[in-house]
């Protein structure tokens, strides 16, 4: 066991007798005998610090993690280049270890982070207001719906199929407890169909959802396609990845009531899928009925610049039942990373990187789509993700063997086929700053011998055995000098 | 800084806030990305003109040396629980192990892709595994699913399972029975849940009042939400009782596993008859609480609940060529659905299992009986002395791993409120307990002192008490207008609402 | 803490200092160990009781979370970069890039042997020979050995490289030249090498006074040792009849690097006749300086030096299978040996590689242009104003990148010496400029701003010494008390001296 | 070109006016047109941070480090497991940003580290006086010559052929210098012989030098080794690994004047060979002659405990050419990796360690002293290295291949041959807490395959290709389960 307790056998014994208690058990007592464990629990005996190290790297050895190979997947977490300020500030004590700010006069730095983050949001989005911070993307959609049907009084969510898949099920979801009804509007050319989505609409929409760009990648007209659902008095939410805010139209700008979205491509790691954050912005109607901590400036008794959490009676410590949303504990960590990410990419590196990502993927997407076998599944802009389909089934041309059976590892591109059983011959393929050319250069490659089954193209560079890891690793760390 | 030799405020306080955005100087830079390498084709020609930002957002032109600077020395404004005693009730504020976070950062879990294939990641999957079966020992139930990304989000899991689990069954309840003691979050998430809370009383031994229970309990009740030991501290004797009432009647039982530190290793929410359970892995399971988050809250379900969690689920399955394959099961027809995307905060995850191999069972349990041990030690402290006569424990009898006080004696004689004393306690280099919570008790003082605090702390903590009291009796006025050392003083919280300034202006 | 409201000291000055030992209390522990696995063979069965230890070593007995309190605790009782200005004249305070922490910490770099085979080792030493290419390019010299530890060891192996190679000539020449202004480790390291001493005095434009130079030179000269520019911030006219007089009777010219990062990409000591150069990793290379180290002192030498660099030198060689292989060549026969262990301080050789990758050829002539732009933008401030009155630059030229003020206007006029503006400077949150040094100039205050601080942050301090001094005229006693606001007030230097505690008693 | 400098051109501009110059050029005239470089430098132009991490993360994959493969490999420096909470105190800005402690009031926390470590160090070695740290263990030798000739008045330095190679090979370089002779003392069975010690000890001898355990992993009898010496009026100069010292007789116990050594087994990282520290302990009449900087405790002017750099007239800064040592900057922050590591093992855990390493070192010895084409190289009693005779060439042994030309990794432990020519047919096993037992049956069992000569008994295991590599890799990893 750890030597995480102080307390030695001496320390126990003044207790016990200041306590006036013989033994610890007195204590448990209370707890009737009939629902006590009354054996050990069933796990392993503590182990030293070194030896949970070693299990511990051993078994993340067996992940295929985006430094061994270039990765080019997305689907809405990104693996950008989270600079080493991040984790200098994150790593911290003073931000690691204290819980939420409920004594601001000694929380001051986390209270001006929210602060801070909270501005940066509203630039992003072109809302006026941002709270601290949300769990992550797709749970985020289901406060915007618990918004909107408050705001609105009404219970029909409206979705485009281009909403993310994550977060069409966690509506889904949730709407079963909202009491709410959820309709999807198909996608064509990979945009959302403007038609249906007018068909879908009707007096008791409280909210339409889009997200952009899309989940196919595809850049949406959110003003054009939210005009109809506003006129009829539902909101207009947005779902947006903030990576593409640097160039592309802010939702604020667009007529959209909330913009929200996933955080993690802002100064958080991959993770596995998390933690990271979600962020949630607003108009300012809609300031009271806002989810989650929001940090306000004020004022100490002597006239010095604070900050504390406001708004509070938004919440559920204080309205309990009646609360606009039950979060309590969320994700303010992750949105600190963001933040110091934000502050390093600064408003010019911020769409310097944009335009990079653009410039990329466009790259990358004319390239693939010249390969034999491969077809764009749509042509409608994009900024740093895009859909190919394939003539070869995608399972196996993921797969880096010519035998299924292989223990070979998968090209890391994302299939669509379980999302949208109708583009099952399709994959997305996601650029980030971390993708350099030659890495776009080897994936294309790889494409190539995929179509080709793997087989004989890969024999052709190799003879002595399991070639495409070989290759793999070549491709991940460059040639040697 | 000090006039001519005197202080007249702390070096902090001198250092009035400032943002990074108004430490922005236009052209400054931290960034430099790599090149494109590709052709500079202009935006408008890959991306219709007017769906493109027109006005770059307004984010800070700052160096790097700035950015380190500013965080570093905002970051020193913050009281840490690496600086000091931090008894937060209900918060389990214990020491948070340096090696999780080593763990954490190793690249195979950091950048570790969450579309991996499943055969790319199964170190990550039998983590995941690994842990479920972990919690499932832990909490006396056979499934457990770790989706939910916090306490409350378990909650409401928990709360859309027995809506499935009655749906299932052809049933409609619309209520959810809960102590009044209840967190927040409790009666928040029954009502996002789509029921009626109906508060159930409290004993005057700080359990639930039975009868009350009794009268409450009908066809209509889906479920009892209870936290065991509750926020008073107290474990509530008639558990087995009230498991068998609800049951009874057709309802499921819930348990806020916030409290669970008081109870690993001696008894299990799952043989106390609960159906389902979240456990805060940033409470009894030392993630950090990073100011406010990330944690993740899983949930430990019985078998009648299992088939409606949340979905995917990590599952061990056989397959060819492998010792053990590790998947992802999507295929649950009876799942509620998803929480949220991808697997879960799977870096929590990794920190809790660290957590959970450093300590063992013999460990966990182990410290369960520490942290109940040190609240009792700390509790009889407070018996002595002024604490003993003008801030009385709740209810007095043996605690678990936290007690109440109540400040109300403290306000009458005295002339402080709660908060008072909260505020002085951070000039005496204290976090104060938990404040205002639960409501029941007035002037509520709820103090939750953890295994990983030595017993100096708790005395310096009690002595410290001890001397506000005094303070107080000659001149309240020290603790009303407390605290005098901290970066700022009381802040105007009512104007911060009235008049929200909750962004810098542009 | 405050009584009754009034400040009587800072938070910090109120907890006073304790060590680790005295927070020991016994039977404590943090660590646990993996099980030995093998039999527990009684100790004195394994080595003779007469060699074994009696009695522990009195070590700390404490938690895991009592360390990281401890040391968080002291941590904020240091002024450090990251909190602010640090223009400590010589030392070239530079931000500490993180990714340089980054990849110093990749377990490729941090959990390699030093002693692996260099098959095994090619990444390691492949970096260790492109830093090696960099300083040479960099100092216009062609060879380079990573091995010294540190400036000052640097020194001494240039030395001794002095000496060896006067002796392949069957020279023996005993007198090392020195200017007045050097830093106080060349005159030590002169005597470690077993030279002696010879100073040269500064002529009125802070440079070498050429007639005495010209009157101390002979054949018995080793060697002149130069830092250029100067620790005056004056870059020395003469260098180029210096070295060939220095030549003509033989002896070589030896550059001390520690002020290189006014002249990177602009001039090089190679092209200015020096033979041999050590570089500061820590200075202009921006390892962290770790509150006095870690550092690295690399010197790079002309070819008729070469031979006798210290070994093991990292080589590039052809290998049948190998693009390129990279060794550690032992063979050297005039090779002066070892300085230390190994292959020399790695894990800086890591970070300042990273740095000249990071800033590239166009961004180290950068940086020097701007640390000397920042140098002499200051100098301006503090021409203007009291400063300018009280505190005259000791040469009043355009500086490179550090310019030395006098502080004996201000010693005289108002009464408070250098030492009390430089204590009061800490109450403003400034790290003050190095003090006394160089000894040639009275009350002498020495500033370094360096390339990474922003103009602002110049503009401050310039402030604050105008300040200063404005207080002082009215009042000394304010800057002679100084400072206030710090966690300890001056301390008692002598007494510390005079009854020296230097551990804590048992 | 990173942003680490925030100077605008507008800044520049400014700057430039109050300066009263046109161009920065013109700050640079100084300089004489002869000696000005007149190009650019003949360097890659800057990269961004993620292309150079990407970079060096590629070469620092080309080496074969202990995580990796499980190393043997001691010869001073030892894969000791390094507590995470190390990692994390040293990295604090506040810790590892500032400068040698010049100003007291502000360095607080760095002098009372010093002053921390000083105790600890003390307590080790049982010598009253220590400093704040060297830069390591085979320069702090020539250091203690320096002390021990200027004590003495002598020039004769003696040392055991046990004192590690590189601390006599630093000690022969320093001696030119210093105007010293040194002379070795053989070995014999592992030991410093007795005899051949007494005869190199004259009346001009300054100070003896003896390791322990010395380079061969023997424990030394010091006290009887060194009485002779100090009996004609040297000084008796100890280097010691400080991790044996929780079990071994501290040197201060046996006679030592000085006791100095290789911190890196003390939380420090192996960083292929540093940044790591020195220390250097000496009986109190030797501490106005002390190398290095020391911190004592004295208090301010209101009364309050403090540390400051104490004993600075010994220093260069203060006494120039007089000076004890021309050391400045040193390693002080590796000197507080150790203080947190010291603190983390604490008393009982020292200890602890002291005799799982002598136990388990005795456990690995015994098992390759029984494998066939194996002996001892000397069977004195050893801590946690020992020395092993092999039939085949070593050279051989260790290349984890049939075939010399093939690029196998080499078994990681230490050939004494370049440094002991007369041991050539040997090398040298460390253990530390990080070497379990499964590591050690498996270095067990490639020393088996190795003396075999590496070919059949690998196919006898795996027939498709580079066995020796996925053996490596199973044995770090541990098996699959
Ligand atoms: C008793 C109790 N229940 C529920 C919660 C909610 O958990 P979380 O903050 O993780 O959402 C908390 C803590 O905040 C709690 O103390
Ligand atoms: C001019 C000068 N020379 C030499 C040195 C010695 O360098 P080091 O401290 O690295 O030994 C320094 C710095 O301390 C210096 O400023």
């Amino acid at each position: 066991m750890a030597g995480y307790t102080p307390a030695t056998s001496e320390d126990q014994a003044a207790m016990m007798a200041a306590i006036g208690i013989e033994s610890i058990d007195e204590l448990f007592a209370q707890i009737p005998d009939a629902v006590k464990l009354g054996r050990p629990l069933d796990l392993e005996d503590g182990l030293s610090e070194s030896e949970v190290y070693k299990r511990l790297q051993t078994l993340s050895s067996w992940n295929l993690n985006t430094e061994e190979v270039p990765s080019f997947l997305g689907a809405g977490m990104y693996d950008h280049y989270v600079p080493a300020i991040v984790d200098a500030i994150t790593s911290r004590s003073e931000f690691l270890t204290p819980y939420t700010p409920y004594q601001p006069e000694v929380s001051q730095g986390g209270l001006q982070v929210m602060f801070e983050f909270q501005t940066a949001m509203s630039e992003l989005t072109g809302l006026p207001v941002s709270n601290a911070g949300l769990y992550e993307g797709p749970s985020a959609a289901a406060s915007a719906a618990y918004l909107a049907m408050a705001a609105t009084g009404r219970k029909g969510l409206v979705a485009s199929r281009g909403l993310h898949p994550h977060s069409r099920e966690t509506l889904a979801t949730h709407a079963v407890g909202f009491g709410a009804t959820l309709t999807e509007v198909p996608l064509a050319d990979g945009l959302t169909e403007a038609k249906a989505l007018e068909a879908a609409i009707g007096d008791d929409t409280a909210a339409l959802f889009l997200q952009n760009p899309n989940f196919l990648g595809s850049v949406e007209d959110i003003a054009a396609l939210g005009e109809y659902a506003t006129s009829k008095g539902a909101l207009l939410i947005v779902q947006v990845d903030p990576m593409t805010l640097s160039i592309l139209k802010p939702p604020g700008e667009c007529g959209a009531d909330i913009a929200y979205g996933e955080g993690q491509p802002l100064g958080n790691r991959l993770d596995f899928g998390g933690p990271s954050f979600g962020f949630f912005c607003a108009k300012q109607e809609h300031i009271r009925r806002m989810p989650g901590r929001i940090a306000g400036e004020t004022t100490d008794l002597d006239g010095r610049r604070g900050f504390v959490l406001t708004l509070q009676t938004r919440e559920q410590h204080i309205r309990r039942e009646k609360a606009t949303s039950n979060i309590c504990t969320a994700q303010a960590l992750n949105a600190l990373g963001a933040m110091v990410h934000l502050a390093w990419l600064g408003k010019q590196g911020f769409v310097e990187l944009g335009e990079l990502l653009a410039r990329r993927t466009d790259f990358a997407r004319g390239q693939i789509a010249s390969l034999d076998g491969f077809e764009l599944l749509h042509e409608a802009p994009v900024v740093r993700e895009f859909a190919v389909r394939s003539r070869r089934p995608v399972e196996e041309l993921l797969h880096m063997a010519p035998d299924p059976g292989d223990s070979a590892p998968h090209l890391p591109v994302y299939p669509l086929g379980r999302d949208y059983p109708e583009y099952e011959d399709s994959f997305l393929v996601a650029i980030t700053e971390n993708r350099s050319v030659e890495d776009i250069e080897w994936l294309v490659h790889m494409l190539e011998h995929g179509q080709a089954g793997w087989g004989e193209h890969i024999h052709d560079h190799d003879e002595d055995g399991n070639p495409v890891e070989t290759e793999l690793v070549e491709a991940s760390q460059g040639a040697r000098s | 800084m000090s006039e001519a030799g005197t202080l007249t405020e702390t070096p902090q306080q001198a250092d009035r806030a400032v943002t990074i955005f108004e430490k922005s100087v236009p052209g400054r830079r931290a960034v430099q990305l790599p090149p494109a390498e590709v052709e500079s084709t202009p935006l408008d020609q890959l991306i219709p003109s007017h769906l493109l930002r027109e006005t770059p957002a307004e984010l800070p032109e700052v160096s790097e040396p700035d950015i380190i600077r500013h965080y570093n020395r905002i970051s020193r404004r913050n009281f840490d629980l690496d600086t000091g005693f931090y008894p937060l009730g209900s918060c389990t504020m214990k020491y948070n192990p340096r090696l999780n976070e080593r763990v954490a950062a190793l690249p195979g879990h950091a950048r570790l892709h969450p579309a991996t294939h499943p055969a790319d990641a199964q170190g990550a999957l039998e983590l995941m595994y690994l842990l479920q079966e972990s919690l499932s020992e832990i909490c006396g139930l056979p499934t457990v699913s770790l989706q939910p990304s916090a306490g409350s989000q378990g909650e409401l899991a928990g709360l859309l399972l027995t809506r499935a689990y009655h749906a299932d069954k052809g049933r409609n309840p619309t209520k959810v029975l809960t102590p009044d003691t209840a967190h927040g979050t409790n009666p928040a998430s029954v009502t996002m849940a789509g029921y009626e809370v109906v508060k159930v009383a409290t004993n005057e031994s700080g359990g639930v009042d039975m009868d009350d229970l009794r009268s409450k309990i009908s066809e209509d009740v889906a479920c009892l939400m209870l936290t065991n030991p509750n926020t008073l501290g107290v474990f509530d004797e008639n558990i087995a009782e009230m498991a068998s009432l609800v049951h009874e009647a057709g309802g499921l039982l819930y348990y806020d596993g916030a409290n669970l530190n008081a109870i690993m290793g001696q008894a299990r929410p799952g043989d106390m008859g609960f159906d389902i359970v979240h456990v805060n892995l940033h409470k009894s399971f030392s993630q950090p609480h990073g100011g406010g988050g990330p944690g993740a809250g899983p949930i430990a379900v019985s078998d009648r609940v299992e088939p409606f969690i949340p979905r995917p689920q990590v599952i061990k399955t056989e397959r060819e060529g492998w010792d053990a394959y590790f998947d992802l099961d999507y295929d649950r027809p009876k799942s509620v659905g998803r929480m949220r995307g991808f697997q879960g905060n799977f870096g929590v995850f990794v920190r809790s299992y660290a957590y959970i191999l450093s300590l063992g069972g013999d460990g966990l349990a182990e410290a369960s009986r520490l942290a109940v041990l040190n609240a009792n030690y700390l509790k009889t402290r407070m018996a002595e002395g002024r604490a003993g006569k003008y801030l009385p424990v709740a209810f007095d009898r043996h605690c678990m791993h936290e007690f109440v006080l109540s400040g109300a004696p403290m306000k009458k004689e005295l002339g402080i409120k709660t908060l008072d004393l909260a505020k002085r306690l951070l000039d005496f280099g204290f976090h104060p307990p938990t404040v205002y919570f639960p409501l029941l008790v007035d002037e509520a003082l709820m103090v939750e002192p953890v295994e990983t605090e030595a017993k100096e702390h708790l005395d310096e903590f009690a002595d410290a008490i001890e001397k506000i009291l005094e303070e107080a009796e000659s001149d309240p006025g020290i603790a009303q207008n407390a605290p005098y050392t901290t970066p700022v003083r009381r802040l105007d919280e009512v104007g911060a609402t009235r008049r929200p300034v909750i962004r810098q202006p542009r």
